[in-house]
């Protein structure tokens, strides 16, 4: 990877510190309502395995915590954060909110808020490529908790049985809301959950992009190449509570500490430094430059769109079309 | 024009929308190399093999899910839950996604998915195979719910359900599958929107839907004969949405409403079609309208006790005689 | 009599309740370390320990059974689902043995097994974080339905509810556990049947539950005050069984009718109740009565939207002075 | 194990053969109705195991093949026949048939027609035994197919992390009605998906009621004496077709033969009339012995016994009691 790409990827991943550092203040602002989970702390990890794949092309789909695998994925972060704002011009037409982004157009398929729930949404857009015999892959990117789900178990079966093309990502981050994962999971290992059902898995470094990225591309190569699922668990941690109403105060303060020491973008960082690829006048700058991006563009542009129209309340239950638009 | 069961009309849907778009595809347990519980599905995996006519595990809440994301990027599931008691299990899969997911994402994501549910009560299955659920789909917004009572709308309604870019859900009934009846020689497809007058009359509306229409044919037939009631009967037939107007327009001219549904009467079909009318015509009504209903029971084994929890045709021409004073 | 907050309403019922018997105990995810997303359980991982106050895995369905299983031989679950929506998934373990079982073991096995389910459309939780599920539950033979609107309520139905042989769903409110109310100091339970006039009235009856009894105060109190009209706003409360005869004995007092629903209207409370006027007192009935419900569609994230999907006061307001001609 | 007893047991697969042949019987001459699902050539597993527990403490569960596992617990087959005739009678009342058969006296609890649902059921015993700090186990029988469902990887997450006495009986008989385990599931041995649980488990012949024995000895003293779970993989083969309504046709022929030279009740009877304990004529006696009692006390049982009452149709949905059954 070139110094220029290499620069790239530290910016994608302070972009997305700094654009949910905005979105956590739009919160307290209240501009942004309902639920909002934020990923700081674990951005190599849909950063690093989608660098490794082809975003926009293969389809992706994650939780509640998504607006960075929806960014990675190309989406115009003006959309999302309009789509925080509940606005019109929001990805999601502002009826999705921060749990709910979808962007078809970049094969962003969602942002959901039932934990589980992804698993089999994931197998079966990899059913549809194979259908199709296209060689796009599948994405799931789910936390640990997600994994005591039926639907895992389930999924994890078909997937393999089937030889679908679906790669899942385990983002590992030791605790569903506020139970640690000891106290919920017998194997905290989640890559060695998947031995019964045949499929390949590893586990890594969540926090280092580089170990992120040398896993994902093995990953994807497995997937893309042998069209059968693989698991990769990246170990993790955000670094604040579960949601905004969440204080984490279930974690002790050494925890936190010595995770902080290991964010994926100050150890980047710092790598990019001591190989003289980047200075830190530079970082600066672009540390800047997003700031400045984030709040006289996007930011500027949510607050400025319109708010949905009420009389279109009842709009998009059904898909629009002719008096019978059963018959095409 | 032929004469089909049932399960062939749902065979003839599968085979030729499969034939037509390579797209199509259907799930569910035992669905391939044993054909279909009901045979609904025989000799499609031998035509159009492994990839596109699938036996699942038991995973229910899963394959519906995998059927529910296929749909989401272009493929046409048709997913066969082998009764509908079990899909409790997949309402996860079927209500927070497949139900929401058009609107949620602004209209951006269309869910073309289809599921197919043997409902009823058959014979003596007992309290956990005898569920009538069709209440529960279409409680929840998103859905489109249909439920045929003919060879023709079993096939005519799974024509329109795979076309369809909503979900839909199609409840079938369990003891349906060997009924006979015409079914056109050439392509259609029955509307997945409308009620449909299959008797008309003008002295009390009977709303049924599913089995429930057979009772309803048979009790207007012994009311016209024997008692001198004409009865108007209508196939509610698309249960979500569900068309008022069509139901107004037949209490506007009957003056009187009795709705027959196989299922226990709480927040059911009945208590949404009267709701339907007081909203709509109430002061055309000269009689109460009444519900005919099953008990509030879950079904009991017993033959015995699972004929008196269920209604028949008997329990129609008592209500309408009472209505009618006659 | 203190001032409590429904939240603490509800876990002094848990915590009189686990006090007193040994083998009541409480499931959830996050209901122990943490103390519950709404503070309703908060303490009692402390007091009793890690065997009495479980912190689940996110496994609803299986928790939901294990908690069934447990009622099945003699102890006395409460179980919290974190949020309604989560309940598809524990359908199958509710529907299909805790509702059932009594009934299919011939009355030999009871299932004393209490679900708590914080319900409702809180504020901006979008699609699948909204459902107001209780039409759902109440579909079902079996079950008991029961949905506090009241602190004192939060506290009296659980109490009740423990105590009860057959399985009891508690559907809350998100938007109401930091409502403050009245609970007495002495123990007492709130009978899980029967409606609560909650103000008397000559002119219309306003039946509501949950947060919509809130609603129809606020409603009541205008409308007498600004256009003389004297509304009875009744809290059904018990939503299964329901209380034919409570509804029936308000409509023939004042001969108009309105329901107040969160929740959107097919097959819904509404529906049902006024099925149950039809075939109650139809001929009491002076006009025709009618439903105040959300938008049949799913909860949109955008404030504006979501205020215009869900019902409030005015809507009520609006509809009593149209019924009324003020 | 004595003579008596060896002679007891065989007795006890022969009757439940018989018992079974009449109820295939009075299916076809509709005085049982529903859906009947036989456990011929399967005897040898409940049998086995829960000679080696304590039926009538032991609470049991299974799914809908249940009548052999109800009758080692200790169900009255009088009742039990009762109850498949639809009579007052019957351990059910008639209200639960073939597949809902329970007698909470003899802790048999049933009896579920749902793949999966025993499986946290079972669970939930074992805690109300864990809250008491009795010393039953519970015990859940049902079919490999069931383990596809996502109860089971909910069920053993949580029975093992709560250290709850429960015994998993996985009686693999190769089909989930007509689809082959190969084709359903990726890991055909069982046993081997509970590892990622850290549940002990084992496989063995569920053909020979001796290695039956011995296996279970040891799964039901692990679980009474860690009070923790145990999974017990039989291999084992109906004879007939799934239910009533199917001829097994996905089945060959030869594969059912082999099977059937692998019958649990010949098996044991050839070796216990090598060892002497036993003569072919005594065998026969019994067998008579055994039908006798079937057509003149069992059948005539049900067949005299009264039908439930219309009038109670409405009985049983909620608990009777007073006014205010909730207030006791
Ligand atoms: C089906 C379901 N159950 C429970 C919840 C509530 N809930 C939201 S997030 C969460 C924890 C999930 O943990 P994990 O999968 O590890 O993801 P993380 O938030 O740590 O990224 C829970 C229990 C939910 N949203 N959906
Ligand atoms: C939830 C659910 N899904 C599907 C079915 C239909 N069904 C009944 S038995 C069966 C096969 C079960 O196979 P297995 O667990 O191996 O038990 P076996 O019948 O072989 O003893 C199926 C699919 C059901 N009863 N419940
Ligand atoms: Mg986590
Ligand atoms: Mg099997």
């Amino acid at each position: 990877m070139d110094a220029t790409d290499q620069k790239r990827l530290l910016r994608e991943m302070l972009f997305a510190r700094r654009f949910e550092e905005r979105c956590a203040e739009a919160y307290h602002e209240r501009q942004i309502g309902g639920f909002l989970h934020l990923y700081p702390g674990e951005e190599a990890c849909a950063i690093g395995v989608l660098e490794k794949a082809r975003p926009g092309s293969d389809y992706v789909v994650t939780g509640y915590r998504d607006h960075i695998h929806a960014l990675k994925s190309g989406m115009n972060p003006k959309a999302l954060m309009a789509e925080l704002f509940g606005k019109e011009t929001g990805c999601s037409k502002g009826r999705g909110g921060s749990m709910h982004l979808f962007d078809p157009d970049v094969h962003f398929m969602g942002g959901y808020a039932l934990v589980g729930g992804p698993f089999p949404l994931a197998a079966g857009f990899a059913k549809a490529i194979q259908l199709r015999g296209s060689d796009e892959i599948s994405i799931c990117f789910l936390g640990d908790g997600a994994n005591n789900q039926g639907t895992f178990h389930e999924t994890m079966n078909m997937a393999s049985l089937w030889n679908l093309p679906v790669l899942f990502i385990c983002e590992n981050n030791l605790y569903g809301i506020g139970t640690a994962i000891e106290r919920s999971t017998v194997e905290i290992n989640q890559y060695k959950r998947v031995a019964p059902y045949g499929i390949e898995a590893a586990q890594c470094d969540g926090q280092d992009i580089d170990v992120v990225m040398a896993h994902a591309e093995k990953a994807v190569q497995h997937v893309r190449g042998k069209r059968k699922p693989y698991f990769l668990e990246l170990m993790t941690y955000r670094l604040r509570g579960h949601s905004m109403s969440d204080s984490g105060a279930y974690r002790s303060k050494e925890e936190v500490e010595e995770w902080a020491q290991r964010d994926p973008i100050g150890i980047y960082k710092r790598r990019l430094i001591e190989a003289g690829v980047l200075s830190e006048d530079e970082f600066h700058a672009t540390d800047e430059a997003i700031q400045d991006e984030i709040e006289n563009e996007i930011v500027r542009f949510a607050t400025e769109s319109p708010e949905p129209r009420v009389e279109d309340v009842a709009r998009y239950v059904y898909v629009e079309g002719g008096k019978q638009p059963w018959l095409k | 024009m032929a004469e089909m069961m049932y399960w062939q009309g749902i065979l003839r849907a599968h085979d030729e929308e499969m034939a037509r778009d390579p797209l199509v595809f259907a799930m569910g347990e035992d669905i391939g190399v044993a054909g279909g519980t009901y045979k609904a599905t025989s000799g499609l995996f031998a035509k159009y093999g492994e990839q596109r006519v699938i036996d699942t595990p038991i995973s229910e809440n899963s394959y519906t899910g995998i059927g529910v994301g296929a749909a989401m990027v272009g493929a046409r599931p048709i997913v066969e839950i082998m009764s509908v008691n079990f899909a409790w299990l997949a309402m996860d899969q079927l209500m927070n996604n497949a139900a929401k997911i058009h609107y949620m994402s602004g209209g951006r994501i269309r869910c073309p998915f289809v599921m197919r549910l043997p409902g009823g009560t058959a014979h003596q299955l007992g309290a956990q195979h005898s569920a009538r659920m069709e209440k529960v789909f279409m409680g929840i917004s998103g859905l489109r719910v249909v439920t045929p009572a003919t060879p023709r709308d079993a096939y005519g309604l799974l024509k329109s359900a795979v076309r369809c870019d909503d979900p839909v859900v199609i409840i079938e009934h369990e003891a349906m599958y060997n009924l006979k009846g015409e079914i056109p020689d050439t392509e259609f497809f029955t509307p997945l929107e409308g009620v449909e007058v299959m008797r008309p009359g003008k002295d009390v509306s009977i709303f049924a839907y599913n089995i429930s229409v057979h009772w309803a044919l048979e009790a207007a037939q012994k009311l016209a004969q024997e008692y001198g009631i004409d009865a108007e009967v209508i196939d509610l037939r698309a249960l979500k949405p569900m068309d008022r107007a069509g139901i107004a327009a037949s209490v506007r001219k009957t003056h009187r409403a009795i709705v027959v549904e196989e299922d226990e009467a709480p927040v059911g079909v009945g208590s949404e079609v009267i709701a339907i009318i007081n909203e709509e015509c109430f002061f055309d009504l000269d009689a109460a309208p009444v519900r005919v209903h099953a008990l509030d029971v879950p079904i009991p084994y017993s033959h015995r006790l699972e004929k008196a929890a269920i209604p028949n045709a008997d329990d129609v021409i008592a209500v309408a005689r009472k209505m009618l004073g006659r």
